[in-house]
């Protein structure tokens, strides 16, 4: 058995018609039973698979790229769930992109953020402001609400006010450092909420407590956007965008510092690396995903109010990225959606099972335990159980290995570089 | 508007010290863990509404046997305070043994603890939640009052800018109550055989594990007075303001925490110390914001304001108000 | 070498730690026979600290044992040891910075509870440093290195130990207080104490010592008395400049 | 010329005095030693230099140019790279990801080249890698590049200190302690490294260490710190035979046996 | 690899998603034998501070299902009814909105509580013709955006706020009135309605103060309400934190009247704030409908099968709830006694013009206001719920 299967994770061939037939499997069974949430995450379990299977990168990319961009959406659309799928996936996307960007601040450059949720308020307000007739109370010029198709221009200007937060949150920031850091990005979190809540008077920025609705849904080529199918793939477009830049700028040089800086604070300064530019960086960039999905947040809803950017939403973004695995991007990602699926629809569907159960009478349950109203003590016991069981994350950051074959190879055929001018075979190294 | 804020000055102190002491013990709560840990104890604040819920049990179930009418409530009050800080004692001693400690065995990042930490939180909340709906069928539970007397302060005929300060008796009880575990506790920790040794291991947990001091158990001592200390103090929360319900520990944490980071995280004192000045600050906000904004900002940014003050003392003295500075070694 | 019964007072037998996946010890050998002053010299990382913490329980050897009067030690927790009878004073004195004088004595001796018996072993430690009976109520942070370094084996006394282990007592102190604290070793060595001295200064150590283990990189390289070590050329050459 | 000077330098940490008042000179491209027991002031005096600590008093001039008032980050750009005595890698990269940190001063790519695949970037990088692999290959480390550094043994571990150093390409390099934890192999090996790095890589090297051996035989000058204060300085033959040197240091068994 | 570590944790996930999954169809499958399932849906928050109210909406709409199951029964029809959590949370609201909006056979939903999740939620609701009808949102902008599908029968935040402000200036004579809310949706909305009329009418507003709500100390508010020296304090929240601002009140010696909102409308109010509480008006939409048989019988229906006292908020989602049902009663006897659609219920309920309520009578206007809500006003003459009517005011 043990022989067979280390046979199988040797073999690429096996594990791709292995996988092949598992994503036709649960394709067509969600293709069958529309209503099936477990169809549904089994289908989505392929790309955890993916993630494991000995392929090369690019192949994986390009596979789960066709699955999560045409497989799912295409079988999915068949039912009436369908935009119950929609909604999960993008409510994944945005999180695993916010958890991404805390990742960037906590995971990579060791900085505690416990104010996350400000700069997707932030993002969120900027877009339902303008895209409301809320503007028109303080903005002396310009026509409000803006038009739907200045909304991929907001995804842009989210990010940049979000980013402009993150700076201003960081430079106070800068002269305290671990739990107080923790404490000081809270109050700021605080801060911004309240100040969002209460922007009612003198001027009317945000409307208040009463919040602002009505925002003007997206336009694409004359075409409105308002279901959750569609938002699907504006927020895996985002997504893609933000994956992107967070590999990139990992293995880069600004990645380097961060994890440098995160190791050995003066060993890093002591390497040339500035704190101040490379942490307001960290802040700025992970801010910026942020307030992207603000906007698109903004945009599905069609209204905004403090009460979706309370402290709580904080930490449970910071509980996707320690379970997932901090620095880890894969496991940033599985984080955020095994925090969100469980949130919106496996323990929903739990207690919609229970409460069934009890109705027609499997089970007595006493109104007071009602089913309905277990999903966060669940959700507790499952954080306490992760968290005692998976110490390092759900996928533990790992380092990318260098070819050193390529490298070696390379490196003897490059003129001698200009740090060790002369000859290596003078003295031959230390060995 | 100087006038004003005068006036009702002593009435805000008064308020403020309520809320201050309250804040101050909870934070002691907080402090002590992270002294010994460097672990934020997220599921501190619930402990202290756990104790609040207990308390109110207790006092429920003395008055169904009809112990309330026939004792002075002080004596009932000394029995529901120490059954609710002896109960939440222990349950922050088995807080520590199921979530803490087996990460700490394991060595596993420090982060990781904080989940653990809000995953407590959210089953106490419930669990609580879940204990008082099947027992009352609502989970706002107002307690009966033990001290009701109303008492006015007439500094208006001698210091005629001051307006009356009116209180009740349970503000007189959690000042003194408060004020003895402050003590108390000082005492225990400068002056025990145990308080010894928990500075000892908050100072350097390897080194006092070589004077042969089991680590872990004071590790537990320190879980179970800063749980008691909360809980109790949940009790006296109850006795001043009536009404309770399983969340009053979220928000309540939050200040705590800020409180003890205000003074120093780690520093028993600085808790105290600033404990009661987020107290007496923030009923002072509420106060008197808008009068001094003229009306642009309100009571409702008093929190706003308590931050400020936070960040800013944090910027200038980033080891708190009454902390000391760690210079790393190099 | 060894006693009557052909054990010895402590012995470590192939005794391997880690620090995570860096293997610190490769397999220690080491033995120290009552009444005996071992002195384990070494340069800097080679694996003298982490042969003390692994004695006193604060590493736990992976493989290999370590027997203290006949009593498998191995597995124990570092107050466990302590209360077997073995005292460490800690590389870099490890005082309680913001105890007194007195706590930090008091702490010494932790596991005793008649107060009568805690105040005569502090005045035995004072017979020793009467310098730390003046400065009693000072907070331990405060004192000068020496002091600390007297505190420190102050310390370690009041758990009245058998075995006592010092960890680079002499590091930057003045050589006059080295004296000083190194005819303090002595004389407690005269007394009947067993100390195992851990020290980079070897000239001091190898003097008093009746025994020296040199290690290097994880590894004992070489062992004998004393004053056979100090005359050793590889010894005089790797240490003694 | 000395290209690295010190002028009564001094630093208190609250009222204690860690070093008091020394004035030095470095000779460049020259092998210096810096020795004493240990808490004399060696690591205070090394976080002057590179701007950890702030001196309380006294100068430090590269090339003329004061450094004092500088942040950690700049007096590395100015020339100067250091290795330290508890070894502060970063753990939890690669080791040669901590060469290329090593290299950040000298990296002109900006981070939005980066994501826009610019090019010269990507030249850049690649070009970094191999130089990085060179720098592993020349302290002997070149098995290791995919390895986490805090996995490394210790003698490993101060030689990648090296590397990182030397990657950023310094004029003035500070060893704390090189040779500690080395067995008397490799710190052979260290010495000839020392050595070498000092002609190839044309870079003056100054050193704290206590094994005796390897400091008289490569220093040139060699200055001892004794409770803060300089108490002695000279070529390596006039240090060894320094009494006062011998009682404070060495040991006044080294005057009866040596 | 990892993936070894990996299969137990996921297996059980596994697991219990099969379990779920396999029992839910079952379930599903074996109703549709007997009979065609018909589910309400209810979307109010069951866990979190505003659990209480939200769990009497739901409880008052789950006895009404309860009532009427066997009318639908005859039919044909399995009444059921599906609860769902929205955790006063918007995302949670949608997300909920969408699981809802995918079982085919919920036909209408009654909720929300919070007019935050109320007004995304609907839009979705609003893409599915699903029809909702809230209990408790009386924000404006919930029916002010005209869909089709949203109705509610609760009093908008601009009737029932200037109702309040008349009674306080024309009757009570008030002439410098303190203001405080809770600055949510709910109590910010009424407040500022209650503020802009009484301000109209000629009262001096001497200040307006946000609370924050799950806090217990408002001694710093009512200092400064103190210094004012007002002769009525307005408080637009509900219970929790309004109990405790009389009793606070009280208790630094302002004897003067208090007003609130229809937030106040529960016998919470009187436990928490004791004796206080005399002197305390509060406007409702809700008559007392113990003083009626039929609400009689509901209040004692509701503690039989509950073992709890009615809230008023009971009452409303009982009569969300039925109204919804008389809806879907009349699209099924319109389509033949067959399955109507989302759509025609959803017309069917809108063309509801009037319906006995055990609290208020409903008919809904041509945005799904309710034409016939009334406010009444309530005064505390002693510390005993319910309260004593004062007033009654129609709608204009």
């Amino acid at each position: 058995m043990r022989e067979q299967i280390s046979k199988f994770s040797q073999s690429p061939k096996a594990q791709a018609i292995f996988f092949a037939a598992y994503v036709i499997v649960t394709a067509l069974g969600l293709y069958l039973m529309q209503t099936s949430v477990i169809a549904f995450l089994l289908l989505l379990f392929s790309i955890l698979i993916l993630y494991y299977l000995k392929l090369k990168t690019r192949t994986k990319w390009l596979i789960g790229l066709f699955i999560i961009a045409v497989v799912v959406p295409l079988v999915a659309s068949q039912g009436p769930s369908f935009q119950s799928y929609m909604e999960v996936g993008t409510l994944v996307g945005i999180y695993a992109a916010m958890s991404l960007g805390l990742n960037v601040v906590v995971g990579f450059a060791g900085l505690l953020d416990l104010g996350f949720i400000a700069f997707f308020a932030v993002g969120a307000y900027t877009y339902a402001i303008f895209a409301s007739t809320q503007a028109s109370h303080f903005m002396p010029f310009g026509h409000y609400p803006l038009p739907g198709d200045t909304f991929w221009l907001f995804i842009l200007i989210g990010a940049i006010i979000a980013s402009i937060f993150g700076i201003l949150l960081g430079i106070p920031v800068l002269r305290v450092r671990g739990d107080y850091l923790a404490i000081v990005t809270l109050g700021f979190g605080e801060i911004i909420r309240i100040v969002l809540n209460n922007m009612d008077h003198p001027i009317n920025i945000t409307n208040g407590a009463l919040g602002i609705s009505s925002i003007t849904p997206p336009n694409f080529l004359g075409i409105p956007i308002g279901n959750s199918s569609q938002f699907y793939f504006i927020v895996l477009g985002i997504f893609l965008v933000v994956i992107y830049i967070v590999t990139r700028l990992e293995h880069s040089k600004l990645g380097r510092a961060w994890k440098a800086v995160r190791d050995n604070e003066i060993a890093a300064q002591a390497s040339g690396i500035p704190l101040v530019k490379t942490k307001l960086a960290a802040f700025a960039i992970g801010a910026s995903f942020s307030g992207m999905m603000g906007a698109v947040f903004a945009a599905k809803q069609m209204y905004v109010d403090a009460t979706s950017f309370t402290y709580l939403e904080s930490t449970m973004i910071l509980v996707m990225v320690i379970l997932g695995g901090m620095g880890s991007v894969p496991g940033v990602i599985l984080g955020a959606a095994v925090v969100t699926i469980l949130n919106t629809q496996v323990l929903t569907d739990l207690s919609n099972w229970l409460t069934q159960l009890s109705t027609n009478g499997v089970i007595s349950i006493p109104d007071a335990l009602s089913p309905a109203k277990m999903q966060r003590l669940i959700f507790g016991i499952l954080l306490v159980v992760f968290a005692l069981y998976r110490t390092q994350g759900l996928i533990p950051h790992k380092n990318r290995k260098i070819n050193v074959e390529k490298l070696k190879k390379e490196a003897s055929e490059a003129p001698g570089g200009a740090l060790l001018s002369k000859e290596r075979a003078e003295t031959g190294g230390t060995d | 508007m100087l006038q004003q804020i005068i006036q009702i000055l002593p009435q805000v102190l008064v308020d403020g010290l309520t809320l201050g002491f309250i804040y101050a013990v909870v934070a002691i709560g907080y402090t002590l863990v992270y002294g010994i840990l460097e672990l934020i104890n997220f599921a501190h604040g619930d402990v202290f509404m756990t104790g609040s819920f207990i308390g109110a049990g207790v006092l429920f179930f003395l008055m169904s046997i009809g112990f309330l009418s026939s004792v002075p409530s002080l004596i009932v009050f000394i029995i529901v305070i120490l059954i609710a800080a002896l109960a939440t004692g222990f349950l922050g001693v088995g807080i520590e043994r199921v979530a803490y400690r087996p990460l700490r065995r394991r060595n596993a990042p420090k982060l990781i603890a904080l989940i653990t930490s809000i995953g407590i939180s959210f089953i106490l909340e419930d669990v609580v939640r879940f204990i008082a709906e099947l027992k009352t069928g609502n989970y706002i539970i107002t307690a009966p009052s033990l001290f009701k007397t109303q008492y006015h302060l007439n500094i208006h005929s001698i210091m005629p800018f001051f307006h009356n300060v009116t209180f009740q008796a349970s503000f007189l009880v959690v000042l003194v109550v408060t004020v003895v575990m402050l003590i108390s506790l000082d005492i225990f920790v400068n002056r025990t055989k145990w308080g010894m040794a928990m500075r000892a291991v908050a100072q350097d947990r390897e080194t006092a594990s070589l004077m042969s001091i089991n680590v872990n158990r004071v590790i537990s001592v320190t879980f179970f007075i800063g749980s008691a200390l909360g809980g109790a103090t949940g009790v006296l929360f109850m006795i001043q303001y009536g009404t309770i319900d399983p969340y009053i520990g979220f928000i309540l944490g939050i200040k705590a925490f800020t409180a003890a980071v205000l003074g120093g995280i780690g520093n028993i004192r600085g808790a105290m110390l600033g404990g009661i000045l987020l107290g007496l600050m923030e009923m002072f906000a509420a106060a008197n914001l808008s009068t001094i904004t003229h009306g642009a900002m309100g009571a409702e940014y008093k929190d706003v304001f308590a931050f400020i003050i936070l960040i800013l003392v944090l910027i200038f003295k980033p080891e708190g108000l009454f902390g000391k500075a760690v210079v790393e070694k190099v | 070498m060894a006693n009557e019964n052909g054990t010895h007072f402590l012995e470590l037998k192939q005794v391997e730690s880690f620090y995570g996946k860096i293997q610190a010890l490769n397999g220690i050998d080491l033995y120290i026979n009552e009444g005996e002053i071992v002195t384990l010299i070494g340069s800097n990382g080679a694996g003298k600290s982490t042969t003390l913490k692994s004695i006193s329980g604060q590493v736990q050897p992976k493989t290999g044992t370590i027997l203290f009067d006949g009593t498998d030690i191995t597995k124990n927790a570092p107050h466990q040891t302590a209360l077997s009878g073995i005292a460490q004073v800690p590389e870099g004195r490890r005082i309680f910075p913001r105890l007194t004088v007195r706590e930090n004595l008091q702490i010494g001796a932790f596991s005793v509870k008649d107060k009568k018996v805690v105040s005569e072993r502090m005045e035995r430690v004072f017979g020793y440093f009467p310098r730390l009976k003046e400065r009693l109520e000072q907070k331990g942070g405060t004192m000068s290195g020496g002091e600390q370094q007297m505190l420190a084996i102050g310390r370690a006394l009041m758990m009245k130990p058998k075995l006592l282990m010092l960890d680079e007592p002499s590091m930057g102190l003045a050589p006059i207080i080295v004296e000083q604290i190194f005819d303090i070793v002595k004389e407690m060595n005269k007394e009947g104490m067993t100390i195992l001295l851990v020290e980079q200064n070897a000239f001091q150590a190898l003097q008093i010592a009746n025994r020296g283990y040199v290690i290097q990189t994880g590894s004992i390289v070489l062992e004998g008395k004393g004053s056979e070590l100090m005359t050793n050329e590889q010894v005089r050459e790797a240490y003694l400049a | 010329m000395s290209i690295l000077e010190v002028k009564n330098l001094t630093k208190q940490f609250g009222g204690l005095t860690a070093t008091s008042d020394i004035s030095m000179g470095v000779e460049k491209n020259s092998i210096t030693a810096v020795i004493g027991p240990n808490g004399a002031g060696k690591t205070t005096f090394f976080n002057m230099i590179t701007a950890v600590y702030r001196p309380t008093s006294g100068d430090i001039l590269l090339n003329g140019k004061s450094l004092v008032g500088l942040k950690p980050h700049q007096v590395s750009k100015f020339g100067i790279t250091r290795t330290f005595q508890n070894i502060r890698l970063f753990n939890e990269q690669t080791v040669l990801d901590n060469v290329l940190v090593g290299m950040h001063q000298r990296l002109k790519g900006h981070w939005v080249g980066t994501l826009l695949h610019f090019p010269n970037v990507k030249r850049e990088e690649e070009n970094a890698k191999i130089e990085a692999y060179k720098i592993l290959e020349y302290v002997g480390l070149e098995e290791y590049v995919n390895e986490n550094a805090g996995n490394l043994a210790y003698g490993a571990q101060r030689r990648l200190e090296i590397a990182r150093a030397i990657a950023a390409k310094p004029k003035v390099l500070l060893l704390d302690e090189p040779a500690a934890g080395m067995n008397p192999k490799e710190t052979q090996k260290l010495t000839d490294l020392i050595h070498d790095m000092r002609t190839r890589l044309d870079v003056t090297i100054i050193l704290i260490e206590h094994d005796m051996k390897l400091v008289m035989k490569i220093s040139d000058f060699i200055y001892v710190l004794d409770h803060g204060e300089l108490i002695a300085s000279g070529v390596p033959e006039e240090i060894r035979n320094n009494k006062r040197v011998i009682e404070a240091y060495l040991g006044k068994g080294a005057v009866l046996n040596g | 690899m990892n993936i070894k570590r990996l299969i137990p944790l996921f297996s059980i996930i596994v697991l219990i998603l099969g379990v779920i999954s396999g029992c839910a169809s079952g379930s599903a499958g074996g109703g549709s034998k007997a009979k065609t399932v018909i589910k309400i849906a209810t979307q109010t928050p069951l866990s979190g501070p505003e659990a209480t109210i939200g769990d009497a909406l739901k409880l008052g709409a789950e006895l009404a299902i309860d009532d009427q199951k066997a009318a639908f029964a005859k039919k044909g029809f399995d009444l059921q009814i599906a609860p769902y959590d929205d955790q006063a949370d918007p995302k949670k609201g949608v997300a909920n909105a969408q699981l809802i909006a995918s079982d085919s056979s919920i036909l209408g939903v009654v909720g929300h509580l919070n007019s935050g999740v109320a007004i995304p939620s609907s839009e979705v609701y609003d893409k599915n013709n699903i029809v909702m009808v809230s209990p408790a949102n009386t924000a404006t902008a919930v029916t002010d955006r005209g869909l089709k599908t949203v109705n509610r029968i609760c009093a908008r935040d601009d009737f029932q706020g200037p109702a309040g402000a008349n009674y306080a200036v024309n009757t009570l004579k008030a002439k410098k009135i303190f203001v405080i809310q809770d600055k949510t949706a709910y109590g910010s909305g009424l407040a500022q309605a209650f503020r802009d009329q009484a301000a109209k009418l000629g009262a001096q507003i001497v200040g307006y103060e946000g609370i924050t709500v799950g806090e217990k100390d408002f001694s710093g508010v009512i200092s400064q309400a103190v210094a004012q020296k007002p002769d009525l304090i307005y408080f637009g929240g509900v219970y929790a934190e309004g109990g405790l601002i009389i009793k606070q009140a009280r208790q630094q010696g302002l004897n003067i009247p208090i007003m609130g909102g229809d937030g106040m409308d529960s016998s919470a109010t009187v436990q928490i704030a004791g004796d206080s509480v005399k002197n305390f008006y509060f406007s409702t939409v809700v008559g007392d409908v113990t003083k009626t048989a039929k609400g009689k019988k509901f209040a004692d229906d509701y503690k039989a099968k509950f073992g709890k006292n009615i809230e008023s908020y009971s009452a409303y989602g009982y009569d969300s709830a039925s109204v919804l049902l008389q809806g879907l009663m009349n699209a099924i006897d319109k389509n033949g006694g067959k399955l109507p659609t989302r759509q025609a219920v959803a017309q069917a309920v809108r063309a509801i013009t009037n319906f006995d309520g055990i609290a208020t009578k409903v008919g809904f206007d041509s945005k799904g206001d309710n034409n016939f809500a009334k406010i009444y006003i309530y005064k505390f003459n002693k510390a005993a719920y319910p309260a004593t009517q004062v007033s009654e005011i129609t709608k204009k």
